[in-house]
């Protein structure tokens, strides 16, 4: 078995996170091969479901990452999201995941370096955490 | 209440910039960067504000004028340009004469009389110059160096700072080695050499003009064509 | 400073027939015309110079001129370490012996305005202050006193002196 | 292309104004001196209330589609507006409406065509010089991306600092680069008008001997603070001193500097400054989490905005700021450290120093600023007081004023684009067409595309592959064209480098394959696309590609409501400011109802006294009063308003009692107010105490003479700026300083003291307060703890106060005490609840963004300005009104109003009825129709920020373009990946 | 609080009972009464909307069963104003669904009078039916038989919120002696109601605090022993894939819980709707996937969406096919999520849902 690499699930809003991103990936700063980006309009579009599903379906990490508390292009999008996730993080904490799995930033447009230093430090953590208890299960 | 006229306020010197004392906004700037805010009770800004309300007399009775060195820092930063050393100056004007603080008066009374602050006697000075003109001789390359006084149609007035011959004579000898030096046809007088004029920190206007007067007539009578600014 | 402005207020006339010089003006004509010559071997130590209000700030306001350039050009023509205090020049500070106060009495408060002096000089850590003022000279040197600091101080004129070079 | 406006300026007016006139259809072209737009923005990445960003919230609402819909600092991107960066008009010739303008395009040395932003010439380039994007606390090289995050991010040369060595041409695999180009000559012709909106440079500290900037490396511009904050800044967001890098315990704020000085050239407050430091402090604090003290030394702290005073006061309380109020003199360095001194005079008098880390100038707008020398041609509009430094908020509404200028020189009546769609193409399967381009063979080496063929191809939905050498040419979109019309695809995705320089031509190619825009998905090869080896890339981004693909798949036509709007405006309230903004609106040929509960129109302006603004407000009452487009209703009340933007019901009562209804599109509230009563001073105890706004009237009106007042005591901030009522009414102290100095040339033996807090003559009117004291107004500042006392004995009015200068009690027998006790809105409990919307704690209407929607209110088609909103003055209430017209011909300038890709859509048949999401709509774009039972989405307030999709359990919402499916669908691929 | 006690009512307690919502129709203080009645046509009492006093023999609210959660009926009769009052006979864990229900625009309580009871729980269907068949008078016994009374279901042995809130009447059991019963009026409205219908004040039951207190603590204790139990099974997805393992997505227990209000479940929409290619194609990642799918996704789905407003019913265990506890399951989760968010479901129509509103807890007008 090669080297643990997990698998990690990025949803982020287009205003600023996603600008992060983008001027993470403009300005060279690199982040790790890990991450699989799915850009939504805000944060507030977060279904709990994507969260559920991401994690059932083998994530090892989830990271929503939003505008600043204020920030937010559609008002408050971003505190919903918190909320949301509040929600979500606890219920999931209850069958056995690490808290620490879900992560949610509020990472602005002009942070690459944030950016960046975000995923790596979530790359990270979650490689301490290892693989989900959800790898490799048949459950859906 | 029909405002006074004759106020520190009302005559206040208007700075080049046509700006009057009112313009002050109290900002505080003069007070922070003054050096002895807060000592016996000195502030500029307060001063000002004093001056503003025409309450020129308790300024002219205290000691506050007799604090300040004039040295203009409070002005150089004022975003108003306010005029505070003249406001001092006009304030030390209005004392008394005889309230005038130490020295300054005294020394300009006897410059009046004696032609220098200090009062010292004309054969005193003669001496004096001689003395330390024959020691600066002594030294290699000055040994030809005479003091010339009261030299007619001299090209340069060369005035003294009375602590020159008073205190620290050793310092007579720079410029005139300087002189010697650089071949400079120069002079100084025997009357009324003193280079100083307390009536600017006195405030007294008439006294320095006089002072002012006797270099005038010296380079007058002596046919001098330059003078050295004695400071 | 008194001199000239008595001058131009009650005597404008002076100036047809005569014509007057600051300190600088002199040294620099001297200098530069080669009336003099300065060894530049004499003064290697750290000089720190120092602006009186008179030429400067003072001078600039009731003459349209302040002497700053000037007395900075004449060092650099023989002193090869000479430094400014900060602030300097225009927003220098007095030594605190300014506008006749050395002729008062109260010389606490004189103490008192010379302790930014002090501090500016001990920032800087010359050891020679020079500067072209008898009022200064006076000041600083007691104040230098009065702080146990043990740091000559001369006038500008007596170091060119010294410096002279006598063919 | 016809240019209507040319617009000199990127910064956040320019930006405004294009968009003001790109949304009424106008075609603008946009220019800045700068290589990048945003203006001083760009460096700011915070701003106050909640110290963030949200510049995006500037971007167009009404018809979206057609702008940007990402992040505003990366660039302006609308189909009508052209940026064309390092440029300046160098000449306008011509009448108003067929204006030629030159404008001088520098070259800038990277041909933008060619080059692919790789960024090899930086890396070779030898020259280091400052930067100036971070107030030179970096170094850049002299080929340099000016601003980091901006788009396009093709590099410049700066010629000045070039060496010319071609390292950078040696290095450029594209040969982008040309050392020896020249400046460019465009001219623009016709042209209906060109707005200049070059703003304000900052006041120069190192020209001042008293800071040591330049010389102390820890004394600080507030802008280069906020660079050394900023996440993209040298120190990537730690707050560290520039000299050693070592943290920050004590700062300091100057207030002031090259602002209110004479000596300067400075008669006026340069307005932001103080907020601007207020902020900053908050964010240091919150940095430092609050592991730092901070002193900020002031004269007045001016918090003159609607709710900067709590601001401020909250910022006290939350971090300890201390605000001394004392200019200081000047900055020295420390001994020993690179710590500085500063000495101060404190509230007791007394002389303090303190020693801090870091010294931070406020510097003011620079001075002696010239317009070029077309700036009064006819048809050429600068923005008001184009000089001076504004709030974000005030900056809009000047730039609407001036855009409101340029469109009333006629443009196009507003002809929406029709677009036919291949509806029988589109009814289809989903066919994708997948664009691979392979940037002229540069990917070969990180990525594999024929695995990524080989494995698309056993894709269900499986799209048809147009490999390309270089998508981004003409000849690239060209064969996309024709692969289009060869094939049935009707859907697009383009996996190529810089998609967001696509957007113009993918706009192009959907037109021409008549399929709807969102039906184009790029996917950004480079800056997407992670991994470390060539393996891990294609991974990547064949993922990538899949999802993409699928999401698209699922993505269904939207349906498009057509709202055809009624082209008529209600304006409730005839001030100032609600009569400018009929004014406007008619001048645009917009019918308006004009509504005022008072019989006679002029708001606050009937009071006035004669002299400009009652002469202003004279020509505009007659304008609107004779206009054949405005319909006044007198002595009316509003006593419902239902409907949704473009289709608004008012009903209305007239003076006989009578129900109307009026039909509209759009609907403006400027109800006013008036002065604020206190109970404070002994306010109605003598008749020797007025108001100031009475005092104003008396001596406009000759009720009152000034011959008859010797001594006079003002006192400002009479029970406001303070809690309950804790704002500034902003324009008390101004109207304090014109009585005072009307009463002093009448009378100058009359004394006149004014006690004040802070006094607030910002901007400009800094020159009254300069003049009031230079006529011998005694001004005499107090705290809150220190108020000045009042009593009346035996009808004597008795005044007690401290003057803080001289540290003595003042006691004063005026004959005259006038008290400015501000302002407060007027009909606002009622006005809100009848449309429905927000007030703040004080009663004043609530705009929706105070930075960036100043005017519109939370909801859409519903406008706020004037008195109602804030306290403002005369003629800032009129540029409300425009604003707010302006605003409103968004909606009213076309005929109607289309639903854009991203809304939301609710499907009934799934739908519970609950109504969680109505609440959950951040721009109160749904709501229920009771009539027929359902929850409508009013499709052109909706945002598409999908809160509701994500709230409604069953799926009943839609999003278009973002669809549960086709994300969860691709969280599934990603997280499924096989190796290919 | 205000007692109405009845001492040994001559016709027993289901009887007076029965008389007394008879009389409101009659005495036209209401215009319907929704109530659990036996009919002939089915074993256990079904709720059933009463408008003829005459037609009510076979109420029977105390009957220790519920075979369906009446607040959907409740739901289903208050959706949209009839201008009707209507008296809503309903278990305490109705009550709570019916007010989850109300803040969701499902139903209204302007018109509603609602009694309820001291609810000593509820056997399943079967068991009811069983014990019913064994002689008359179930009710009667099962109220003064423990025997009886530890037949109900794990939900109800494991409840302790026994006692109604939100109701205008309670019909007490608790603390009285064998055969006595209370009216407890527990608003203005129901005081009013019962003193119309000419029933006395009195003093509190004798035993009713001593017998609350008592059965407090002991289904109290019972449920931490369930809930420490389930807890534990669910700490590992391994341990709920277990719990859930039979489960056939039949979805019974979405449509039996009366806070699970979608019109149609999202699983039922195309969200959920796969091609046969998905599913093949991740059959083919994994080597193997068990049919059906998204199992695990729809339970906890369904508690992301309303665990907050779970109010322990028991119902969805009562309907599931293959015997999955899910109301243990459910209930365990909860109950964190409730904590969680500082939120209890059924407590106060006013108290917003947690996840819903954050919008400075300004809900637009």
């Amino acid at each position: 078995m090669s080297e643990y690499k997990p698998k990690i699930v990025a949803l982020v809003c287009n205003w600023c996170t996603y600008t992060a991103a983008d001027l993470a990936g403009t300005s060279r700063l690199s982040y790790p091969a890990e991450i699989r980006m799915i850009r939504l309009m805000c944060t507030g579009m977060i279904d709990q479901k994507y969260i559920l599903k991401a994690f059932l379906d083998g994530a090892d990490g989830v990271f929503i990452g939003g505008c600043h508390p204020g920030d937010c292009h559609y008002i408050d999008g971003n505190i919903k999201a918190e909320k949301r996730i509040g929600g979500t993080r606890n219920l999931l904490s209850q069958f056995g995941f690490e808290p620490d799995r879900l992560a949610l930033q509020w990472i602005g447009a002009s942070e690459g370096p944030e950016f960046q230093h975000n995923m790596t430090a979530f790359v990270e953590r979650i490689t301490a955490l290892g693989p989900s208890q959800v790898a490799d299960r048949m459950i859906l | 209440m029909n405002e006074p006229t004759d106020t520190i306020k009302s005559h206040a010197p208007l700075r080049p910039s046509g700006i009057k004392p009112e313009t002050c906004m109290a900002c505080g700037t003069c007070s922070a960067g003054c050096p002895i805010t807060g000592m016996e009770g000195f502030d500029p800004r307060k001063i000002v504000r004093m001056v503003l309300e025409n309450r020129d007399q308790e300024l002219i009775d205290s000691k506050l004028p007799w604090l300040c060195t004039m040295c203009g820092k409070c002005e150089h930063a004022c975003p108003m340009g306010i005029n505070i050393i003249n406001i001092i100056r006009d304030i030390r004007g209005q004392v008394d004469r005889d309230k005038v603080p130490g020295q300054i008066h005294k020394g300009v009374e006897l410059c009046l009389e004696t032609g220098n602050n200090i009062g010292l006697p004309g054969e005193d000075f003669t001496f004096i110059i001689g003395d330390v003109a024959e020691e600066m001789a002594e030294e290699e390359g000055f040994e030809d160096f005479v003091p010339p006084i009261d030299k007619k149609g001299a090209s340069l007035l060369h005035t003294l700072h009375n602590k020159l011959v008073n205190t620290q004579n050793e310092d007579l000898v720079h410029w005139w080695k300087i002189f010697h030096a650089a071949k400079e046809d120069f002079t100084m007088t025997s009357e009324n050499w003193e280079g100083v004029n307390w009536g600017l920190f006195s405030g007294d206007d008439e006294a320095m003009k006089i002072i002012v007067g006797r270099i005038v007539d010296h380079m007058d009578t002596l046919r001098i064509e330059h003078l050295m600014y004695p400071e | 400073m008194a001199t000239r402005s008595g001058l131009e207020k009650w005597f404008p006339e002076f100036f047809e027939k005569h014509k007057a010089f600051t300190v600088f003006d002199l040294l620099v004509t001297y200098i530069s015309s080669g009336r003099i010559t300065l060894d530049k071997n004499l003064f290697t130590m750290k000089i720190a110079y120092h602006d009186p209000c008179n030429y400067g700030r003072k001078s600039e306001e009731k003459f349209g001129h302040g002497y700053y350039e000037e007395p900075r050009w004449i060092l650099s023509q023989f002193v090869s370490n000479w430094v400014d205090l900060y602030p300097a020049g225009a927003n220098g500070y007095c030594c605190g012996g300014g506008g006749g106060t050395m002729l008062t009495p109260y010389k606490e408060v004189r103490s008192h305005y010379s302790r930014k002096k002090i501090e500016q000089i001990k920032r800087v850590n010359p050891e020679l202050i020079v500067l072209p003022c008898h009022s200064c000279h006076g000041q600083i040197k007691q104040a230098l006193a009065e702080n146990n600091m043990d740091i000559p101080v001369k006038y500008l004129w007596e170091i060119v002196a010294e410096a002279l070079i006598m063919d | 292309m016809n240019i209507h406006t040319v617009i000199a300026g990127a910064g956040i007016s320019g930006i405004r104004a294009a968009f003001d006139l790109a949304e009424l259809g106008h075609r603008v072209v946009l220019l800045d001196k700068a290589p990048s737009s945003g203006g001083i923005l760009s460096q700011l990445d915070h701003q106050f209330p909640d110290n963030h960003c949200g510049m995006c919230t500037l971007l167009p609402m009404i018809d979206r589609d057609k702008g940007p819909q990402f992040c505003l600092r990366k660039g302006i991107f609308h189909d009508h507006v052209t940026f064309i960066p390092s440029a300046e008009i160098v000449s306008v010739k011509g009448p108003a409406g067929q204006l030629s303008v030159v404008v001088e395009k520098q070259h800038t040395g990277i041909d933008p065509l060619k080059c692919m932003a790789c960024g090899s010439c930086e890396s070779v380039c030898p020259v280091s010089v400052p930067d100036g994007f971070n107030e030179g606390y970096s170094t850049r090289k002299a080929v340099f991306l000016p601003v980091p995050h901006q788009i396009p991010n093709h590099r410049i040369i700066d010629f000045s600092v070039c060496t010319r060595c071609g390292e950078c041409v040696k290095a450029c695999p594209v040969s982008a680069i040309n050392l020896d180009g020249e400046a460019r000559k465009l001219e623009f012709n016709p042209v209906n008008a060109v707005i200049l909106a070059t703003g304000s440079g900052q006041y120069d500290p190192a020209q001042s001997d008293l800071y040591g900037f330049g010389v102390l490396p820890n004394v600080v511009t507030s802008k280069g603070l906020e660079r050394i904050m900023s996440s993209s800044g040298p120190s990537k967001g730690q707050l560290f001193r520039p000299s050693d890098n070592k943290p920050i315990k004590r700062m300091a704020f100057l207030q002031c500097v090259g602002s209110r000085n004479l000596m300067e050239n400075a008669d006026h407050c340069s307005s932001v400054c103080c907020m601007f430091a207020v902020k900053e402090a908050v964010m240091a604090c919150e940095k430092s989490h609050d592991d730092l003290t901070v002193s900020i030394f002031y004269m007045d702290m001016r918090t003159f905005g609607r709710d900067f005073q709590r601001y401020k006061d909250q910022a006290e309380t939350s971090h300890g700021l201390r605000f001394i109020r004392c200019r200081v003199h000047s900055v020295e360095p420390c001994e020993n450290t690179d710590g500085m001194k500063i000495s101060y005079v404190n509230d007791k008098g007394m002389y303090m120093e303190e020693t801090v880390d870091l010294v931070v100038l406020s510097t003011g707008k620079k001075t002696g600023l010239t317009h070029p020398d077309f700036y009064q041609n006819e048809g050429v509009f600068a923005l008001s007081d184009t000089f001076d430094f504004k709030d974000i908020g005030e900056s809009l509404v000047a730039a609407d004023v001036a855009a409101g200028k340029a469109m009333a020189l006629g443009g196009p009546p507003h002809t929406p684009e029709q677009r036919i769609f291949d509806t029988q193409r589109l009814s289809k399967k989903a066919m994708p067409l997948l664009v691979l381009c392979q940037c002229g063979n540069n990917l070969s080496n990180d990525l594999d595309l024929d695995l990524i063929e080989s494995h698309l191809s056993a894709m269900p939905g499986a799209p048809q592959i147009l490999k390309l050498e270089q998508a981004c040419g003409a000849a690239g979109f060209e064969s996309i064209g024709t692969a289009l019309t060869s094939s049935q695809a009707n859907r697009v995705v383009i996996a190529a480098c810089n998609p967001f320089l696509f957007d113009h031509k993918i706009k192009a190619l959907a037109r021409d394959a008549q399929l709807p825009d969102g039906f184009f998905k790029t996917l950004d090869m480079r800056s997407h696309v992670t991994g470390k080896t060539k393996n891990e890339q294609t991974q990547s981004l064949l993922s990538q590609i899949k999802s993409t693909v699928n999401s698209l798949n699922l993505t269904l036509p939207v349906y498009r409501e057509k709202r055809t709007v009624t082209p008529s405006a209600l304006v409730v309230g005839g001030g100032p400011a609600g009569l400018s903004a009929a004014f406007c609106l008619a001048s645009a040929g917009i019918d308006v109802d004009l509504l005022d509960k008072e019989s006679q129109l002029g708001g606050n302006g009937i009071h006035f006294s004669p002299g400009p603004e009652k002469n202003s407000l004279d020509k505009l009452l007659s304008s609107v009063t004779n206009h054949p487009k405005i319909r006044v209703h007198p002595a009316t009340c509003l006593t419902r308003h239902q409907g949704l933007a473009g289709v608004f019901t008012a009903t209305i009562t007239t003076p006989n009692a009578v129900e109307q209804k009026i039909p509209h599109g759009a609907a403006i509230v400027a109800t006013g107010g008036g002065q604020a009563q206190t109970l404070d001073y002994c306010a109605s105890q003598h008749n020797g105490i007025l108001s100031v706004f009475d005092l104003a009237k008396g001596l406009g009106d000759k009720t009152l003479n000034p011959l008859d007042f010797s001594k006079v005591v003002m006192i400002q901030c009479a029970g406001t700026r303070e809690e309950p009522r804790n704002y500034c009414s902003r324009i008390c102290c101004t109207k304090a300083l014109l009585n005072a100095i009307a009463i002093k040339e009448a009378n100058p033996s009359a004394s006149i003291h004014i006690f004040y807090r802070d006094m607030m003559s910002y901007g400009e009117s800094e020159k009254i307060y300069t003049r009031a004291r230079q006529a011998g107004i005694l001004f005499i500042p107090f705290d809150l703890h220190k108020k000045p006392q009042v009593a009346v004995n035996n009808q004597t009015i008795h005044v007690t106060g401290f003057d803080p200068v001289l540290q003595e009690d003042v006691q004063l027998a005026p004959d005259l005490l006038v008290l400015s006790t501000g302002i407060v809105p007027t009909d606002n409990q009622i006005i809100s609840k009848i449309f429905h919307i927000n007030t703040t704690q004080d009663g004043f209407l609530k705009e929706a963004n105070s930075k960036w929607r100043p005017v519109d209110s939370g909801r859409e088609g519903i406008f706020v300005c004037g008195l109602a909103r804030a306290p403002l003055g005369f003629q800032e209430a009129m540029d409300e009104g425009i604003s707010a017209a302006m605003r409103a011909l968004r909606i009213l300038g076309r005929p109607f109003l289309e639903t854009p890709q991203v809304t939301a859509r609710v499907r009934h048949s799934l739908c519970s009825r609950c109504q969680a999401c109505i609440p959950e709509c951040p721009y109160q774009a749904r709501y229920l129709d009771e009539e027929n039972g359902k929850i409508m989405v009013d499709s052109v307030s909706c945002q598409g920020c999908g809160a509701c999709a994500s709230l409604c359990p069953n799926s009943s919402i839609m999003m278009g373009q973002f669809e549960e499916k086709g994300i969860m669908d691709s969280i599934e691929f990603f997280l499924n990946e096989a190796c290919p | 609080m205000m007692m109405y006690p009845l001492n040994s009512p001559d016709q027993g307690i289901v009887q007076t009972v029965r008389s007394m919502l008879q009389e409101l129709l009659g005495k036209k203080l209401a215009d319907a009464v929704l109530v659990l009645a036996s009919n002939p046509w089915s074993d256990v009492p079904m709720p059933t909307l009463f408008t003829d006093p005459d037609r009510m023999e076979g109420v029977d609210p105390l009957a220790p069963v519920a075979p369906v959660s009446s607040a959907r009926q409740a739901s289903a009769l208050t959706r949209s104003p009839s201008g009707k009052t209507v008296v809503l006979v309903l278990r305490p864990c109705e009550i709570r669904a019916l007010i989850e229900l109300v803040k969701l625009n499902q139903c209204s309580l302007e018109n509603a009078i609602i009694i309820s009871m001291d609810c000593l729980g509820r056997m399943e269907n079967k068991i009811f039916s069983d014990e019913a068949k064994t002689g008359p008078g179930i009710t009667e016994r099962f109220l003064s038989s423990p025997e009886l009374q530890g037949k109900i279901t794990t939900t109800c042995s494991t409840c302790n919120d026994f006692l109604p809130e939100n109701a205008d009447i309670t019909l007490c059991t608790l603390g009285a002696e064998p055969g006595h019963m209370g009216f407890e009026a527990l608003t203005d409205k129901g005081k009013a109601l019962l003193e119309s219908l000419g029933f006395k004040k009195g003093d509190d039951l004798p035993k009713r605090k001593q017998d609350i207190a008592a059965l407090a603590d002991k289904r109290s204790l019972s449920k931490k022993e369930l809930f420490d139990a389930t807890a534990l099974q669910m700490s590992t997805i391994d341990g709920f894939q277990t719990f859930i393992g039979r489960c056939l997505n039949c979805y019974n227990c979405r449509t039996a819980c009366p806070v699970c209000y979608c019109k149609e479940c999202v699983f039922l929409t195309d969200v959920f709707a796969h091609p046969p290619e998905l599913l093949l194609e991740r059959a083919t990642r994994r080597g193997a996937v068990k049919m059906p799918t998204d199992t695990s996704m729809f339970h906890l789905t369904r508690l992301s969406h309303i665990g907050h407003a779970c109010v322990g019913c028991g119902q969805c265990s009562s309907v599931c096919p293959s015997d999955i506890q899910v109301a243990d399951m459910f209930r365990t989760v909860s109950e964190k999520t409730q904590a969680f968010f500082n939120y209890t479901p059924g407590r106060d129509v006013t108290e917003p849902i947690p996840q819903l509103v954050v919008r400075n807890g300004k809900r637009g007008d």
